[in-house]
């Protein structure tokens, strides 16, 4: 098990990238205890336009707060993608929006890489606004940052209500596409 | 009678009292300020009261 | 009458007299108004805040008995915005001149009235900057001489009561000091009105506006306030037939919409009971 | 929250201004929403309905102090937020809180300029103008946190002191420290010192709202209270009435410079990564977002004795406590997200046995722990 892990989320605004990072957040610091930091980098518009959230989860104190070298970085946008491919070195985690990513510019990626469709995911759902919650399901599954039980109460712990059942919805798709991702 | 008090180190002598005065109490002293001339003729509307700016007239009934 | 005149001295700071004002300066007519309007609501003295800004008319909260706040050129509004919306027990009147209140705060003024807060304006429009030497202010009508345009002003100056009516607020009116009982009546009528209430009050500079204009003295400059005022109720004024250079006094607009404090308190409800 | 254990809670640094705000009795906000101190206003306006305060959104920042003055006088404990452009504009009233002594706090969270400039970057080039920005002879108190928690525990110190001093106090916050979210620990309301204005106890009619008590310190009534009194933007004497007796003016100068700096060793806040008692090679002073990358970076070379110091009372500036720290080092380093300001501060306190290096930046980045390093080693070669 890492001690530490520097996550970073990148797409554009719009994606929910933010909110996934805090969620990511919240699961480590509420309900596992352990130290945990969420920042971001986004642009002046509140949609398109590059945006990142980055997560830091360690089990002790964190000095730093922004991600340095990441160990598990998501993609849902080309430019995002690109931007961190080919500098991942072979233990960290790459995952990607197979639906909305072009991969084939980046020749050579050595980094675990699993591509998962979460927009088409979300939108057969019935909303594609929940893309960001498929993919913190697969990131429970295939790190161990927080425990997936953790990250789903985080999830609930937002989405409540009327909201509860689709986003747990979406979480699960999310670790079940992992699953039979990581299987291949 | 109307009984009309001219506060002299308030007064600043612009006039108003005794050019609006509607039954021409006041004549002008020699800063143009307001001596009574005629208080019989005093309606007491209070209007001189009303519209001093230095609040220099007070009018006893 | 008399009886009024025992109270209005309960709102008058008297050591602080004789007023630092010009002689002939309206500003001291519009301080007796709104002295004998509070007398007549028999306001309570430690209720009353008065605000004010930078001028001579932003001078006067020292001569009243009550408390005041004397705040930045233009900003009168917004300080009294604070001390209303934080305590909707006081009675705020808020005390500009026509450079203070429409030229520098005018963005203010737009939003106090469009906000509908509880205050009472007594705008002196005396159509320049009188205290740092008569230079020229929004009210400034087209052509005419201050210090600033000593050529005759290029610029139109605004018809004030229009902009705060349109704005929203729930009381307009203009008066001037010659019709001073009407004054009184306006201003008590404004500080009565729950919401924004503005009262624009017409007075000579014959320091400098007067002067630079030859508009004559100040009774000269009182007598034109006169002849060219046409009460909003007189038949003329509603034929519309009105000369140039002649304006309207009296109660211009009026609504009924809820001032800032109750339709915050009622949001706040809404909260309570969900 | 059960109300009975202080609490742990995820949230971001603005947040925890407004939260801060709020456990300090803050009943009262006008401000103008600007990137990147927006979400202080959102929550304010949320916190003020539920607390039995009042939120109002001014049409400008001119406007905002103004109202948050004329609050604080009511006797509500009142607060803004802002950034960069809107700090400018708040600048003269200031000026008016400051000579009408009218306890309030403002909060800037700085973003990168000058003017728009990068708006949703941030930088850390204000502090001249939280120190300094006002015309006239003045002082203010400016505090400056470095964490989530800090924001918090900050916002709440920033109205004690403004309640004790009858000065506006500035929390002077980074888009990095403001946009950050971290779990923080929530005190129990009887944890928490509150610290509130001192009232009149004399008859009214006796009452002078600039007469000192023996700390310098006068009373304040509030508006609506049986005390009747005058509040100007002008030079007054005691009673607050305008007085032009130069006299006067100059007792009142000084005193508005003696009641804070009097006392400035009983509020002056730092943290030291180090012991205080150790002779340094080198010594980083920070503040803000400088502090943690600093400190990973001090963490990070191993062969050298690095202490790092990070300011929080950033105003009056702490001479004593900088001079002492100075003593014990062979060199200090300041970095900032500015071309130099707070390094000329450390300059003049430090003397000349002691050099000072900066590390500055203005292009919109936070500080990495490897720039500082690189910085490091080149000062300590």
């Amino acid at each position: 098990m890492k001690e530490t892990w520097q996550i970073v989320l990148a797409g554009e605004g719009g994606q929910g990238l933010i909110v996934a990072g805090i969620i990511l957040a919240e699961a480590a610091s509420i309900f596992e205890g352990k130290f945990a930091i969420q920042t971001q980098s986004y642009g002046i518009a509140t949609r398109g336009g590059s945006s990142s959230a980055e997560v830091v989860i360690s089990e002790k104190e964190i000095i730093y707060e922004s991600v340095e070298e990441p160990d598990l970085v998501l993609a849902l946008t080309t430019d995002a993608y690109e931007q961190y491919a080919g500098a991942l070195d072979k233990n960290a985690v790459l995952i990607y929006d197979a639906g909305l990513v072009d991969t084939t510019k980046i020749e050579k990626v050595t980094a675990k890489t699993y591509g998962i469709p979460f927009t088409d995911l979300a939108r057969e759902l019935g909303k594609v606004t929940v893309a960001n919650i498929v993919s913190l399901g697969t990131i429970a599954r295939l790190s161990d940052a927080v425990k997936i039980d953790s990250m789903e109460k985080a999830v609930l712990k937002r989405f409540g209500g009327s909201a509860a059942e689709l986003n747990k919805k979406a979480f699960r798709l999310g670790i079940e596409f992992a699953e039979n991702d990581s299987m291949q | 009678m109307a009984q009309i008090k001219v506060d002299l180190k308030r007064c600043k002598s612009c006039g108003i009292c005794i050019a609006f005065c509607p039954k021409n109490v006041y004549a002008v002293n020699k800063e143009g300020g307001p001596v009574i001339a005629q208080p019989e003729l005093c309606s007491k509307c209070n209007l001189c009261v009303m519209r001093c700016p230095d609040f220099a007239l007070e009018l006893e009934v | 009458m008399s009886e009024q005149n025992a109270s209005w001295k309960e709102y008058i700071k008297e050591s602080m007299l004789p007023q630092m004002w010009c002689s002939g300066c309206g500003n001291g007519i519009v301080l007796g108004a709104l002295a004998r309007a509070m007398a007549k609501l028999n306001l309570e003295k430690n209720k009353v805040v008065v605000v004010t800004g930078i001028g001579c008319w932003g001078k006067a909260d020292d001569y009243f008995t009550c408390s005041a706040l004397h705040g930045t050129h233009g900003r009168a509004l917004a300080f009294a915005t604070g001390v209303k919306a934080a305590n909707p027990e006081l009675d705020v009147i808020v005390l500009m001149g026509d450079g203070d209140g429409v030229t520098i705060g005018g963005n203010h003024l737009i939003h106090a009235a469009r906000r509908n807060i509880d205050l009472t304006v007594v705008l002196l429009n005396n159509n320049n900057y009188g205290m740092t030497g008569g230079q020229a202010s929004a009210l400034t009508p087209l052509g005419m001489v201050t210090s600033t345009t000593k050529y005759g002003n290029p610029e139109r100056d605004l018809d004030i009561c229009s902009l705060v009516d349109a704005a929203g607020a729930n009381y307009v009116a203009r008066g001037t000091v010659y019709h001073v009982p009407q004054l009184d009546k306006l201003i008590s009528d404004g500080i009565n009105k729950k919401g924004f209430s503005f009262i624009e009050a017409l007075s000579p500079c014959p320091t400098h506006f007067g002067r630079r204009n030859k508009l004559g003295d100040a009774v000269k400059m009182v007598k034109t306030l006169k002849e060219n005022a046409v009460n909003v109720n007189s038949s003329q004024a509603q034929e519309g037939d009105l000369k140039e250079g002649s304006f309207l006094i009296g109660k211009l607009a009026e609504r009924y919409d809820d001032d800032f404090n109750t339709a915050y308190e009622k949001i706040r409800q809404k909260i309570k009971t969900k | 929250m059960n109300g009975q254990e202080s609490s742990k809670v995820f949230m971001q640094g603005n947040a925890a201004i407004a939260e801060g705000a709020v456990a300090a009795g803050a009943r009262f906000y006008a401000g103008y929403p600007i990137t990147p101190s927006s979400e202080v206003a959102e929550l304010a306006s949320q916190k003020m309905l539920e607390t039995g305060g009042v939120y109002v959104q001014m049409e400008d920042e001119l406007g905002s102090i103004a109202a948050v003055i004329g609050a604080a006088l009511t006797g509500k404990k009142a607060f803004t937020a802002t950034s960069g452009p809107g700090f400018s504009l708040m600048q003269e009233n200031l000026g008016v809180a400051i000579l009408g002594e009218v306890p309030c706090v403002v909060v800037n969270v700085q973003r990168s300029g000058p003017s728009t400039g990068l708006a949703t970057k941030p930088a850390q080039a204000d502090v001249m103008q939280a120190c300094w920005g006002r015309h006239g002879d003045q002082l203010v108190i400016v505090l400056t946190p470095a964490s989530v928690q800090e924001c918090f525990d900050l916002t709440v110190t920033a109205f004690n002191l403004s309640e004790q001093f009858r000065v506006p106090v500035i929390l002077l916050a980074d888009e990095i420290v403001g946009h950050m979210r971290e779990a923080i620990t929530l005190p129990r309301p009887e944890e928490l010192k509150v610290v509130n204005r001192k009232k009149p106890d004399c008859a009214a009619e006796k009452y002078l709202p600039f007469s000192p008590s023996s700390d310098g310190v006068p009373p304040l009534a509030s508006f609506g209270s049986d005390y009747i009194f005058h509040i100007t933007s002008s030079m007054h004497g005691e009673s607050g009435y305008s007085q032009n007796d130069p006299a006067n003016a100059g007792e009142k100068i000084k005193r508005l410079f003696s009641k804070i700096e009097d006392r400035l060793d009983e509020f002056v806040l730092y943290k030291h990564y180090y012991d205080l008692q150790e002779d340094l090679d080198l010594l980083i002073i920070t503040f803000g977002c400088t502090t943690r990358p600093a400190r990973a970076a001090a963490m990070r070379v191993g062969d050298k004795k690095i202490g790092v110091l990070q300011l929080i009372t950033m105003w009056p500036f702490p001479d004593k406590i900088v001079a002492q720290a100075a003593a014990k080092t062979r060199a200090i380093l300041v970095p900032e997200l500015n071309l130099g300001q707070v390094i000329r501060e450390v300059e003049r306190v430090a003397g000349k046995q002691t050099p000072v290096y900066g590390l500055h930046k203005s292009n919109g980045e936070g500080f990495k722990p490897s720039e500082i390093i690189a910085r490091i080693e080149e000062v300590t070669k």
